[in-house]
């Protein structure tokens, strides 16, 4: 064999498939990667640092800015924290105007990730139409929040504003327009030659693998294990609704790709009940105290956020302000392990791979 | 045969306005250049999504002439969508002096004009201006589509406007 | 009851004319909610936010309730003119939303206090509802005037709900029957104690603010033993480690590492406490390959040394950065603005 | 006479214009853009930042290998095209003239085959 040298490549903060600020330090043998240490940090903004001089409204704000994909979750996992500590009763007309809204971000997420996916792996209209249909559901969100990206609409106790006339109507009349696109994506990009070639059997891990590293999400279910918190600890109301959860074999970039789009029919699934069952009036704002002081003590919740377990652990001295807030992100912990995957892949597939597990920088970094 | 410009009847003079087009070398220069800004792709966060939204189908920045690229070297504006943390600014810097001359930043979002929602952060730059000369600031956070549109035409104007009166709008 | 239905009689209205003043002005005019009545809430406005804040200096509640209000205004510095298109609503709204956070909290806030106290608080409402005819002034003192009673009121009451909740709580606590996860606390604690070290175990108990989650406090020389136990026990068998968090407590550091056991969904919360001044625990790498990063950011935002970890460096800040940042003492390097 | 020295006019104008063309256009680009060479821009482009390493590394023979056999099937291509445009007009004898020139190459290729050149991570 020649003895050959290695090249150390930049995979930089500034490149167009790292989905934001990531650097990874390649090793390159040739084309096959020898090593490969991501180095993040270039996003990290110290939300965790302003929040202890924040009281909780104020805190809201920076939840939508940490995963600026899917903003109504964060949102939530810290509302949701603060309304276990003290206990405070959300009405019915705000627990649905949540899950309907963080489902529909679930869609918006899903349908970033698919788009800028395939942009990775060298397709470009996918891209287009993904931003497409996402505008719709942005403009839901825009009519319902008034924002296009970073919501702010959840309040501890309930939601902000109420459902204006005729957004229900909007939303049904979505899920059919969504299911139809659903199936033409499938035609467009399931099927198609090139793209099995670049996503089946690539970046493949087991269950016991992804359970030791923390994996969480689809990264955790596409290898077999059923393991989603909307199931198996289920909050807000989603044991009222039945869906089933997508589970995958072999754990490769095929699976984790076939599952996201699989949970986008979930998730419109779950909308469909949803909006049948939606209350026509009601309280959105349950009784919060004037100041929100959690009691002393502390306290993690999780729920199934579009990129997996998002957990919110807040230890509070009884003051307005939390002593200590941390988010347990779930991109953190499944970027963990893009270095055991890579070992030994071409760098083409370190695109699809990174491009797989779906990470967010804004949450990495936090 | 002589031709001075005071000598021409007023009647021509007017014709002659109506039909020729006197126009200086960098008006045509700055012309050509505002209408095809090539755009180095430089996310950093939350603004970096509503950037995407904006080329994409729906906002199409192609029609302005808009195009993203990859590499500082075939970018002429670069729009720093994003919070601009310390462990970043030195890179920044970097890429912007990689880009060609005629070189402008729009810094989209409130983060990257001073700091934003995370003024108060030990680790982000408080607006992009300490690191680069910026041009044109689009406030919002994020700003809509619409309204990275409207920064892009007020760069536009402004390249002409330099051009035409030879005057900097900004200290650069 | 006649606050019920006036309330109900006023909410549909009331989100159509929030959403259109929200378009209309730059700054969004004070949170349209249920139980406020917006018409009162918007002419109040001015007095509210020197209500707002005139309560909040007024209670004794931390400075940091003000510090918060301050956070709110300076926090969008720049006004938005370039984009004054109607439709750029997320910019008026993002720079709106962290204004009236501060004050929106304050003021609504003051109302939904009252509406905890009852009747003062119907009486806040009526005067609201009388702001619709033009006479402001009037309409202000009365507001004054109801806050001073309703500020009276509340100091009594305060002090009896306190009591009240408090005594809830205790209450609460002791006919409450022993949780259902009791079982595994016990069962876990035991075999900490057989298995690895009689004295591992500092402190056991239920959480009772998340779930009942059982919380053990280990020893930092037992905790390598104890977390290959809880992951290999056949009883225990948690395999799969959910979070670790690094708090900061003045007087001592803390590591609390959340772990399930993803079958039976047996959960435990572990901490471990260290001293200040070199603060370390033994890194759970070994066990929880998953374990790295998290250790990792701990490392770098609070300075706890993790021995046995592979590879402790810097993960979030630039390596060159001195102190760490999430410590209560620390002094960021530029002041803050 | 004339007739034959004009046709020559032709070729000369033809190189002409083949030269002039591109040395108009990069001048024009040369004179009109603005030039200020500096030493940060000159540094190599590494998606931000500084470039780690040497660029020239020695690197496995098979992508040399591999570009060698696009070359020569590329130039095969290359000499197809103009027979492709007008075989029809060649008739019989530019047919067996281009058989011969593939079926030449193809000794080529199967040569490559069998030296498992195509296989990728053969070397």
């Amino acid at each position: 064999m020649i003895r050959t040298e290695e090249l150390l490549l930049n995979v930089g903060p500034q490149h167009p498939s790292t989905h934001g600020v990531l650097r990874i330090v390649v090793k390159l043998d040739g084309e096959v990667i020898k090593e490969a240490t991501p180095v993040i940090g270039y996003l990290h903004r110290g939300t965790e640092k302003l929040a202890e001089s924040l009281n909780y409204t104020q805190i809201i704000p920076y939840t939508d800015r940490m995963d600026y994909l899917s903003a109504m979750t964060n949102n939530y996992v810290l509302c949701y924290a603060v309304e276990k500590m003290m206990g405070i009763e959300v009405p019915e007309r705000a627990q649905f105007l949540r899950l309907i809204v963080m489902e529909l971000q679930r869609i918006a997420s899903h349908l970033v990730w698919w788009g800028t996916y395939l942009l990775d792996l060298g397709a470009l209209s996918p891209f287009l139409f993904a931003f497409k249909d996402r505008e719709k559901i942005v403009d839901l969100f825009n009519e319902l929040c008034g924002a296009r990206l970073t919501y702010n609409y959840m309040r501890v106790g309930g939601v902000k504003w109420d459902a204006p006339p005729g957004w229900i109507d909007k939303v049904r009349d979505f899920i059919p327009y969504m299911e139809k696109q659903l199936q033409d994506y499938d035609r467009l990009v399931t099927g198609n030659e090139i793209f099995l070639n670049r996503v089946k059997g690539i970046g493949k891990y087991d269950a016991e693998t992804a359970i030791a590293w923390g994996l969480s999400g689809v990264n955790l279910r596409c290898t077999g294990v059923k393991w989603d918190l909307r199931k198996d600890e289920p909050y807000c109301i989603y044991d009222r609704f039945e869906f089933d959860v997508p589970v995958g074999k072999n754990g490769d970039c095929y699976d984790r790709y076939l599952l996201r789009i699989e949970e986008i029919r979930q998730s419109l699934r779950i909308l469909k009940q949803a909006v049948e069952q939606f209350p026509s009036s009601g309280e959105t704002m349950g009784k919060v105290p004037r100041v929100i002081r959690p009691p002393e003590g502390e306290t993690y919740v999780r729920i199934e956020a579009p990129r997996g377990e998002l957990g919110c652990h807040i230890v509070s001295k009884g003051k307005a302000e939390p002593y200590r807030l941390k988010f347990r992100r779930p991109s953190f912990n499944n970027l963990q392990m893009l270095p055991k995957l890579l070992v030994g892949e071409t760098m083409s597939n370190l695109i699809a791979i990174l491009g797989g597990v779906d990470i967010v920088l804004g949450e990495v970094d936090c | 045969m002589g031709f001075d410009l005071e000598s021409i009847t007023p009647e021509e003079r007017e014709e002659l306005s109506r039909n020729v087009l006197l126009t200086s070398l960098e008006q045509i220069k700055a012309w050509a250049r505002s209408h095809s800004m090539w755009p180095l792709t430089f996310g950093l966060a939350c603004c970096a999504i509503e950037m995407m939204g904006t080329g994409a189908a729906h906002y199409d920045l192609d029609r302005f002439g808009v195009f993203f690229r990859p590499s500082p070297r075939q970018a002429d504006v670069m729009i720093v969508a994003g919070t601009v943390t310390k462990k970043m600014a030195p890179l920044l810097r970097r890429l912007y002096e990689q880009m060609p001359e005629p070189k402008w930043v729009i810094a989209m979002g409130s983060c990257a004009t001073a700091g934003g929602p995370y003024v108060r952060s030990y680790s982000v730059v408080k607006g992009v201006d300490q690191i680069v000369p910026v041009d044109v600031y689009i406030p919002g956070c994020p700003p809509n589509p619409a309204a990275l549109i409207y920064g892009i035409n007020k760069l536009r104007e402004k390249i002409r406007y330099e051009a035409k009166t030879g005057k900097q709008v900004t200290n650069r | 009851m006649s606050e019920e239905q006036k309330r109900e009689e006023s909410r549909p209205a009331e989100p159509e004319a929030a959403r259109r003043e929200d378009a209309a002005e730059a700054r969004t005019g004070g949170p349209a909610d249920a139980r406020v009545e917006n018409a009162g809430e918007e002419k109040r406005d001015e007095p509210a936010a020197e209500g707002g804040r005139e309560t909040v200096t007024a209670r004794e509640a931390s400075g940091g309730g003000s510090a918060g209000t301050e956070a709110g205004q300076p926090a969008q510095p720049q006004p938005d003119a370039a984009s004054d298109q109607p439709a750029s609503a997320a910019g008026a709204e993002a720079e709106g939303k962290a204004a009236p956070a501060g004050d929106g909290d304050g003021a609504r806030a003051g109302e939904g206090a009252d509406a905890g106290t009852g009747k003062s608080g119907g009486e806040a409402a009526d005067a609201g509802k009388a702001a619709v005819d033009p006479e402001r002034e009037a309409k202000i003192r009365a507001a004054q005037e109801a806050r001073a009673a309703r500020l009276a009121a509340k100091a009594a009451a305060g002090a009896a709900a306190g009591g009240a909740a408090a005594g809830k709580d205790a209450a609460a606590a002791e006919p409450k029957p022993p949780s259902p996860k009791q079982p595994w606390l016990d069962e876990a604690v035991e075999l900490l104690k057989t298995e690895v070290h009689p004295d591992a175990v500092e402190e056991a108990t239920i959480n009772a603010l998340s779930d009942d989650m059982p919380t053990i406090v280990v020893k930092a020389e037992h905790w390598p033993a104890a977390a290959k136990l809880l992951r290999d026990h056949e009883k225990l068998g948690c395999r799969y480690l959910r979070n670790v968090t690094g708090v900061d407590y003045e007087t001592h550091m803390e590591v609390v590492y959340f772990v399930i056991n993803m079958e039976t969904k047996r959960e435990y919360a572990i901490k471990i406490r260290t001293d200040r001044e070199h603060p370390s625990v033994p890194s759970a790498v070994p066990v929880w390959p998953g374990a790295d990063w998290p250790e990792r950011e701990i490392y770098d935002l609070l300075g706890i040394e993790f021995p046995g970890h592979p590879n402790l460096r810097r993960i979030l800040m630039p390596d060159d950065w001195v102190g760490h940042p999430l410590r209560k003492d620390y002094v960021p390097l530029d002041p803050e603005v | 006479m004339e007739k034959y020295v004009n046709s020559y006019v032709i070729v000369v104008v033809f190189v002409a214009l083949g030269i002039l063309l591109p040395m108009v256009a990069l001048a024009a680009g040369r004179i009109l853009r603005p030039n200020k060479p500096t030493a940060e821009k000159q540094m190599t482009y590494e998606s931000g930042n500084d470039p780690v390493g040497e660029g020239q590394v020695r690197y496995n023979i098979r992508y040399y290998l591999y570009a060698l056999m696009f070359v020569i099937f590329d130039v095969e291509t290359v000499f197809l095209y103009p027979w492709a445009v007008a075989y029809n007009q060649l008739g019989l004898f530019a047919l067996v003239e281009m058989l011969i020139f593939t079926a030449l190459l193809l000794v080529g290729l199967f040569y490559a085959w069998k030296k498992r050149v195509l296989k990728w991570d053969s070397i």
